[in-house]
């Protein structure tokens, strides 16, 4: 099987390859460049899916008795050396690994497929493959790294495509202001992640996942520790309080936000902390449980009502992370990466869906040479089941996914996790029952907004006749990644050979369970594992109803356009509606109590350093000088030394100015003070002798 | 110990005697019809001729078995320390006469009483620095002033000049009466006029008397005039100002090296006493280190702090003369032998690089009337060699590397650092250091940084040429390489 | 070769300023200034990468061992009568930062090549500093290394005063008297070594055993305090660390382009060399005593000199403040060397000495960069002020846009701007984690304040980067012309450098290991 | 009535006149005199101490012999001085003669 290791080094690299090839093309060739790298994350893809097929045809569900997987585990490139000190760089190549790697290249594939058609035309088409092969390379790396400090650096490199791309129309400000904001946001969890790597080193001295996992530590320690590096995936994966960064990103170009901000890189957080499970303590995994169930509420309730078609998306996205956060948290471990996978495809597959439409509208728009519409506002939608038909049921499709409908994939993640947060709570009791209430609510909303956004854009008939009338359905460069992202989001590709997955003779569980040490330090994952199983007809029928209950608020309320209970003249309903779609004004708060305040030091800041820093504090000590010099001439310079240059020299030069009266040209004076310093001196000395 | 009756000193006297030879000479030729160029050549001569002279003695002394011949019944000593200062005065002396040469501020038909004048007083320094009691000590001093007061009011009708020389006069004057008075009190207290007698006295005086420290301080008016230490230094700067620019530069320079001779033998014969077998000190008597050492302090601070408002370029110098004076002083605050030589370096290489500050200054006052620093505006791209050589110069007085005057400083630095007391005079000193950056490079940046004001570029002559190179130049030779100098002014005693 | 290499090193540059002053005094025209500097720089730079080659890193000067000890070092008395002698030695710890030097000065020499007022005095006096520089790293001998570090002052002077700004009088004396204060402190240190350590000898290998052995009191410290506190003043003064940072932004802003790259990239490394070279090995109780204060100090550096940078107007200042907020990290790092934990020391220290080499380099290009901006647009403003001094200006927008213009340049930018944020990938990143690493083993807090720094280094780079080179085309980015092909020859080795170091750092490492090792050992023997 | 003491009363008295002199006088001419006198205070001095606790030498004798033939040349100059003062500035009054400060 030495195959797989080549395979895995091709895998890792191909897109590296991309990029540079993308960087030093000529700009003549862009457009067979941009086929080339999509040619080469193919091929990625293809060969992550035999990577994957060999794992699952090993009939031990471990490699300990395959000589690669050790082999492979050994593999590490010495990077820094010193004496007591050492870092390489090495591949972890588990089932985690693969499932996972072959998530990122085939998204992106497909990605790039799309992107062909999509950014046709744009004046800087190679750049921008360019860049997503950089952003691809340092996924892998993130996926691949077996230890804590290249996660960073890979961790890194991926915000910085993800700036790049958001930022790529840097035209516009709103881009330039998103991209930065995407990336200082994520700065601010990566120094907690950078802490806890550093406390963790200090206190285990290796960086290594197997290493940290199986050093004994002080529990408190740990909490911080894993508490500071989950602070990393709250950034990364856009959990309160830090999302706010995620539904500006979508700037960028449609296809970015698929790959990036709903599939691959905004998971990584969700990965990372996989990766670090196994050493995370009780009292973290209920912080981190409490934060990602707040983020799917707080997000899916700001989805219900925006207009932006990318926004409610990436909301959406936001409030599905949190879902994944949230069942890690509860420690339904497997159910999270479940849903990782699921939600990738059918998230991808939503974006773009959406990117067709948007394209759709935008080309309409061009016709009519009027851009007084957003192309992006699904008020301005409506109606286009018809003409693009494809487009429709693809997104259709994948909504029915999202929202946990039976028979299609997001129903076996969603629920499990469902059931694992109910299980969690039959465990601890207590005030733990929101975590449970926040899932299931959100789940509800979820439904709701999702089909709000379906009748809104598909049904019904069109609020912009003119534009409506040149819409028409993309190119199968759009369609075909769609088509096969949505075929993605059935249930049976990840039902066969057995049928349910999650228990514990599925195929998927199993095969991530053997890389799970069941003992951790916070959870008996038997125990989990036992509840979710109890919990799991629960747990589907409360899904399923909740589920329903939000497709039919929508049907009658956007489909019928009945006002139920007369809803829209309610105070409350209005003021909450107010309060959604203004995000909780986290935006604000974070621009009113932390932005402008600094700015604002900052400025004084750098008066103090040099208007008074440099140019008063140093006159007033020159001031007084003077005055103490006047009192005693001789004795007082030893305060020089505490002085700055500056003061040296104003000093000497006013104090100059006193003695320089008497050097008053009459000799008469001379010779008085020549005498007066002779018994000036003979009393110093009198003093000293 | 030789000592040497009359008739027999007169051999070892031949350098003074070649020295009052020419002043004859100039007397006798001043009354020819016109004697500048006669003249000029006369006292080049004398200045050579004696400078072999002396240089003849030392090898002389070297192959004798001691160096020291007390002539005139032990009123006058040749030895090394006095030789290296003859030395030192002949080649100042040369050097001021040679600017003299293409100068226009002293006219060519008064050069004959001029060169007089200047020979008289280096013959007065040579007293100095060789005299051993009090008269002598009194009559060398008065043989440099009074030339001094003449030379300092050269130009009869400048009236700055005529109020310099009243000023010096009435000043030097006093401090002399001071001085005596002082000696009277020694005098009285001891019974005897000879150094070496006094400090005998001293050493027996058991307890601290008042009256030995205040004749002290009245004798030390004297030199601390001559030397223009604070606070008898208020004469220097408008002397120096007054006067023609040459004569300035001599006094800057020789007078008050025969005034450091002169104070260094005094403080080292009469005030302290030397053990020359182990190179140490056994006693100093009435604190005098500790005098000097507040004295010093002052001088430099003052010296600097008032220079650093000055635009007339002459009065900056001397006020940085006087503020080397007081690093100078620094040396006296630790009584060694160590502490002496390094006193030594620094004076001659304050001797250089003053005068090569003035070489250029007067060269520049004379072809363009240079008065206050804005006139050096630009000047650095006119006569860029000539100023690269002025910042050498300034560098060197402002003692940084690379330049002689940093290993000057260095070596008084050591010098306290060594004692491993009076910091605070070492801190008070490094303070000045930077204050005195300030002013020095007040004239490099009027060289270069300001814009250049339109001048038509002169002619440089040879002789001054030469000078300022032969002056400058050390500035970077004796930073290269000082050993040898060093182990010379340490062979001294 | 072996013997004489490094005084070549050093003397190079004057034998092309003699060259030079000969071509003068036969009235040659100013190119041939310009070649005879770019000839002796590039025949040191030759030297330098042979001296890579050919240079054996396993030895330390630092650790206790015989008075001469490395391949190169040559040592023959200079002046017997105070034991002074010029004793030249390169080892892990200085090669590469005269590597550095040798590399930015044939830049700056290319990077000046349009100079056209006073062309002979500004090559010589380049090339007299390049002998002060090389002097400095070179020189094992105290009295030796303080004379190089004088040198430096007088051309420096000049430089700025001459070339620089409008504001260049007044910066050049500051620099002068600021960096002549601190030297003078460091003379009195050196002299006290001299003395109290009973040797008498300036030697910095024979001092490391005699040093701290020193005793004895004054104005009641231990002399041995004072010393080092002199000596850190000294040093202080040229890193910057704090109170004594203010000559910096003036300088770097007045000072032509590159002066400001040999200000930025080389002085200040000095500041930083000579606590390594000299106090750190010879006084290791009171490095040992004074870390805390210099973690502090390190701290303040980093997030002082980020807050004023994010407050610039003036691209040039922000740099300028940025390189302080750089050199609080090497400070972090070398706090580090007082930590228990074997692995945070070595991290701590070598990411101090590599922080030293990457930021030299960024920093460098960095200036360049801004320079060739400033080269167009005649003007460098951020944010456009109303009240700018030139009244044509006045009223116009400032930049915005730049990199539809000029996408090689806003390329390099970009390389320039991320990595002195710390990106991974590129070389500050590495050094910079290892400083904070080091740091974290021994003072957790301060180091927790320090992270801070990655934050706001990100803000105002991203902040300047938007506005210059993002958003719709300013009027001053109307005029700009994609950069050269002599100014990306320029850019290109210290881009690769960046890059190399930054996706492979072994091969600098592998090089500054033993020598730090043995300071480490050193200064670890008085814990 | 003949004691040390006593001349040296004298002499002390004489030289704090011409300290004041000194100090006081706007006249040049004048001040010069009261230089003279401090001069003579040390002539009386020297006299007294050598004819009281001097060895058999004459040392102070000689001493004074001295500086009255220096004062006398000094004094000459002086006044050359002086007068080339007067010729300049039409006075003798040191205060008129300040052009030189600062």
């Amino acid at each position: 099987m030495e195959y797989i290791l080549v395979y895995i080094c091709t895998i890792f690299l191909l897109p590296l390859l991309s990029f540079l090839l993308q960087l030093i093309a000529p700009r003549s060739l862009s457009s067979a460049m941009a086929y080339l790298s999509t040619a080469l994350l193919c091929l990625s893809s293809i060969l992550s899916s035999i990577c994957l097929y060999a794992f699952y045809n090993d009939s031990s569900w471990t490699f300990a008795d395959w000589g690669i997987y050790s082999a492979l585990k050994l593999i590490e490139i010495p990077w820094v050396t010193l004496p007591d000190f050492h870092i390489g760089f090495g591949m972890n190549f588990d089932k985690l690994a693969v499932v996972m790697l072959l998530v990122v290249s085939l998204i992106s594939f497909l990605v790039h497929l799309y992107s062909i058609d999509y950014m046709r035309g744009d004046k800087r088409f190679s750049r921008y493959f360019a860049y997503l092969g950089l952003f691809t390379f340092s996924m892998n790396g993130i996926v691949l790294s077996n230890n804590l400090f290249f996660t960073f650096i890979f961790w890194e490199l991926v915000g910085f495509s993800s700036f790049l791309l958001i930022g790529f129309w840097y035209e516009k400000k709103s881009a330039g202001n998103a991209a930065n904001k995407a990336f200082l946001v994520n700065r601010v969890g990566d120094i907690g992640m950078f802490l806890g790597i550093m406390l963790l080193f200090m206190s285990t001295g290796t960086f290594s996942f197997n290493g940290i996992q199986y050093a004994d530590i002080d529990n408190g320690i740990m909490t911080i520790a894993g508490l500071l590096i989950f602070m990393g995936a709250v950034g990364k994966s856009a959990q309160v309080p830090l999302h706010i960064w995620l539904p500006d990103a979508m700037e960028g170009p449609t296809p970015v936000s698929a790959l990036i901000h709903a599939a691959t890189m905004v998971a990584a957080g969700v990965y990372l902390s996989l990766r670090i499970f196994p050493f995370l303590t009780l009292e973290a995994l209920h912080v981190i449980a409490l934060i990602g169930a707040t983020t799917a509420i707080v997000a899916s309730f700001i989805a219900t009502s925006q207009y932006d078609i990318k926004k409610i998306l990436a909301y959406s996205t936001v409030s599905q992370l949190g879902y994944m956060v949230c069942s890690i948290g509860v420690g339904a471990y497997f159910a999270a990466f479940f849903h990782l996978i699921t939600h990738a495809m059918f998230k991808a597959c939503l974006f773009l869906c959406s990117g067709s439409v948007i394209q759709a509208m935008h080309h309409s728009q061009e016709k009519l040479h009027d851009h007084s519409k957003d192309p992006q506002d699904i008020r301005n939608m409506g109606g286009l089941r018809s003409k693009m038909p494809i487009t429709f049921f693809a997104m259709l499709i994948s909504t029915l996914s999202l929202c946990g409908v039976p028979l299609f994939s997001g129903f076996l993640s969603k629920d499990s996790i469902v059931a694992g947060a109910i299980s969690y709570y039959n465990s601890f009791h207590g005030l733990t029952f929101i975590i449970p209430l926040f899932i299931i609510l959100s789940a509800a909303l979820t439904a709701f907004y999702m089909f709000r956004l379906i009748f809104l854009v598909f049904f019904g008939e069109s609020r912009e006749i003119s534009i409506y009338s040149h819409i028409k359905e993309s190119s199968y460069y759009i369609t075909a990644p769609l088509i096969l992202l949505s075929l993605l989001s059935f249930a049976f590709i990840f039902t066969f050979p057995s049928f349910n997955p999650l228990d514990s003779h599925g195929w998927f569980y199993s095969m991530l369970s053997t890389v799970t040490p069941f003992q951790t330090l916070g959870y008996d994952m038997y125990k989990v594992e036992s509840g979710i199983h109890h919990a799991h007809t629960s747990a589907m029928i409360i899904s399923i109803t909740v589920a329903f209950i939000g497709f039919l608020l929508a049907y009658f309320k956007y489909y019928l356009k009945r006002d139920i209970l007369s809803l829209s003249t309610n105070g409350i309903y209005i003021k909450s509606k107010n309060l959604f779609r203004n995000k909780f004004y986290i935006d604000e708060a974070y621009e009113y109590f932390i932005i402008s305040p600094f700015l604002r030091l900052s400025k004084i800041a750098s008066i103090i350093d040099w208007n008074y820093y440099d140019q008063r504090f140093i006159d007033s000590w020159g001031w007084i000088t003077i005055k103490l010099s006047k009192i005693s001439s001789a004795l007082d310079y030893h305060l020089l030394d505490q002085f700055i240059v500056d003061g040296l020299a104003r000093l000497a030069n006013r104090s100059g100015k006193e003695l320089q009266s008497s050097q008053n040209g009459v000799l008469q004076s001379y010779l008085f003070s020549g005498v007066l310093g002779l018994i000036i001196l003979l009393i110093i000395i009198q003093q000293l002798g | 110990m030789i000592y040497l009756d009359n008739i027999l000193s007169l051999y070892y006297f031949q350098s003074e005697i070649l020295l009052c030879l020419g002043v004859l000479l100039l007397l006798i030729v001043s009354v020819y019809k016109n004697p500048s160029i006669k003249s000029f050549y006369i006292i080049l001569s004398t200045l050579v001729l004696s400078l072999l002279s002396t240089l003849y003695l030392i090898f002389d002394q070297a192959s004798l078995s001691t160096g020291y011949k007390f002539l005139f019944l032990e009123s006058i000593v040749i030895d090394p320390y006095s030789n290296f200062f003859k030395v030192i005065f002949l080649l100042s002396v040369l050097m001021v006469v040679l600017l003299t040469y293409n100068n226009k501020e002293v006219k060519r038909e008064d050069w004959s009483e001029y060169y007089c004048l200047i020979l008289i007083s280096t013959l007065g320094m040579f007293l100095m620095s060789s005299s051993l009691n009090l008269l002598m000590i009194y009559l060398a001093i008065e043989m440099v002033s009074i030339p001094s007061y003449m030379l300092a009011g050269f130009n009869h009708n400048d009236k700055a000049s005529n109020e310099a020389s009243m000023k010096y006069v009435l000043y030097g004057s006093f401090a002399s009466g001071l001085m005596l008075f002082g000696m009277s009190w020694i005098y009285g207290q001891a019974g005897s006029i000879y150094l070496d007698d006094i400090g005998v006295y001293m050493m027996n005086s058991t307890q601290f008397e008042f009256t030995s420290l205040i004749s002290f301080i009245l004798l030390f008016v004297g030199f601390g005039y001559k030397i223009s230490s604070a606070p008898f230094h208020y004469w220097v700067p408008d002397v120096y100002e007054g006067s023609p620019t040459p004569i300035t530069a001599f006094f800057a320079v020789a007078p008050k090296v025969a005034g450091f001779a002169l104070l260094i033998r005094f403080l080292y014969t009469a005030m302290a006493q030397l053990n020359f077998s182990t190179y140490s000190i056994e006693a100093i008597y009435v604190d005098w280190n500790l005098i000097l050492a507040v004295l010093s302090a002052v001088t430099m601070t003052i010296g600097n702090i008032l220079a650093i408002r000055q635009s007339n370029v002459k009065r900056v110098l001397a006020y940085s003369s006087i503020s080397h004076v007081g690093f100078i002083m620094m040396g006296f605050a630790v009584v060694s032998f160590t502490a002496v030589t390094h006193m030594l370096f620094y004076i001659v290489m304050y001797c250089f690089m003053t005068l090569g500050a003035f070489a250029i200054l007067i060269l520049f006052t004379d072809k363009y009337s240079f008065s206050s620093v804005s006139d050096w505006n630009g000047i650095g791209f006119i006569h860029p060699i000539i100023c690269s050589l002025m910042v050498l110069n300034l560098l060197a007085l402002a003692g940084l590397p690379p330049s002689s005057g940093f290993v000057a400083k260095f070596y008084i630095f050591a010098t306290i650092i060594q004692s491993k007391t009076y910091y605070w005079l070492a801190v008070v000193a490094i303070l000045n250091t930077v204050i005195a950056l300030y002013y020095y490079f007040n004239i490099a940046r009027a060289m270069f940084l300001e814009s250049p004001s339109e001048r038509t570029p002169e002619k440089v002559d040879y002789i001054t040429a030469t000078v300022i190179a032969i002056t400058s130049i050390q500035g970077i030779l004796f930073y290269v390489y000082w050993s040898d100098l060093y182990n010379l002014i340490q062979g001294l005693f | 070769m072996e013997t004489s290499i490094l005084s070549l090193l050093i003397f190079l540059p004057l034998l092309g300023v003699v060259g030079m002053f000969i071509a003068y005094t036969l009235k040659q025209d100013d190119i041939i200034f310009k070649y005879i500097a770019l000839l002796a720089t590039s025949v040191q730079l030759l030297l330098t990468v042979w001296l890579y080659f050919n240079f054996d890193p396993s030895v330390a000067l630092s650790s206790n061992i015989s008075i001469n000890p490395v391949k190169f070092s040559v040592q023959v008395p200079w002046i017997e009568s105070f034991n002074i002698q010029y004793f030249v030695g390169i080892d892990g710890l200085s090669a590469p930062l005269v590597f550095l030097t040798s590399l930015l000065m044939f830049i700056c020499i290319l990077a000046s090549w349009n100079i056209s007022k006073h062309v002979f005095a500004y090559f010589a006096l380049f090339l007299l500093l390049d002998t002060g520089m090389m002097g400095v790293f070179l020189s094992l001998d105290f009295f030796l290394f303080y004379i190089f570090w004088e040198v430096m002052l007088l051309p420096m002077y000049f430089l700025i005063g001459i070339w620089g700004g409008p504001e260049r009088k007044y910066a050049a004396i500051k620099f002068f008297l600021y960096t002549l204060f601190g030297s003078v402190f460091l003379l009195l240190g050196m002299i006290s070594l001299y003395y109290y350590s009973g040797i008498e000898s300036f030697n910095l290998i024979a001092l490391i055993s005699a040093a701290p052995s020193i005793s004895g009191e004054l104005w009641g410290f231990q002399v041995k305090y004072l010393i080092w506190i002199a000596l850190f003043i000294g040093f202080a003064i040229k890193v910057p660390i704090f109170p004594f940072h203010t000559w910096l932004p003036l300088a770097h802003v007045e000072a032509p382009t590159s002066i400001s790259v040999i200000l930025a990239g080389v002085l200040l490394k000095m500041g930083t060399y000579g606590l390594l070279r000299i106090s750190y090995p010879l006084l290791p109780g009171e490095v040992v005593a004074f870390a805390y204060t210099l973690a502090i100090l390190g701290v303040i550096n980093i997030i002082w000199g980020a807050t004023n940078a994010i407050a610039q107007k003036d691209l040039k200042k922000m740099v300028a403040y940025s390189s302080i907020s750089h050199m609080g990290y090497v400070l972090l790092g070398m706090a580090a060397v007082a930590s228990t934990s074997a692995a945070g020391s070595q991290a701590g220290m070598n990411g101090a000495v590599m922080q030293m080499f990457n930021h030299g380099v960024i920093t460098a290009m960095l200036f360049l960069l801004v320079g060739m901006l400033y080269d167009r647009a005649h003007h460098r403003w951020i944010v456009f002020p109303e009240d700018y001094e030139k009244p044509e200006l006045a009223g116009k927008l400032g930049f915005g846009g730049v990199s539809n213009k000029m996408p090689i340049y806003s390329g390099f930018v970009m390389v320039a701007f991320f990595a002195g944020l710390g990106l991974p990938g590129l070389s500050g990143f590495i050094s910079e984690a290892f400083c904070f690493i080091g740091r974290f083993s021994i003072f957790k807090f301060l180091t927790v304040l320090g992270t801070l720094g990655i934050l706001l280094n990100a803000v105002y780079f991203l902040r300047a980067y938007q506005r210059i080179f993002w958003g719709e085309e300013g009027a001053s980015t109307q005029g700009l012309s994609e950069i050269s092909i002599r100014e990306i020859v320029i850019l290109s080795p210290l881009l690769l450098l960046v890059v190399a170091l930054g996706v492979y750092p072994a091969p600098l490492i592998d090089i500054i290991q033993p020598a730090v090792q043995g300071i480490i050992d050193t200064v670890q023997s008085a814990l | 009535m003949n004691t040390l003491e006593s001349y040296m009363i004298v002499a002390s008295a004489v030289f704090c006149l011409g300290l004041y002199n000194v100090m006081t006088r706007r006249n040049a001419v004048a001040i010069l005199m009261g230089i003279e006198l401090i001069l003579n205070a040390a002539n009386i001095n020297f006299i007294a101490f050598n004819r009281f606790n001097g060895t058999g030498v004459l040392d102070g004798h000689v001493m004074s012999v001295f500086i009255i033939a220096l004062a006398a040349a000094e004094a000459a100059v002086a006044l050359a001085i002086i007068i080339n003062l007067y010729r300049n500035i039409g006075s003798v009054d040191v205060d008129e003669a300040r052009s030189l400060r600062g």
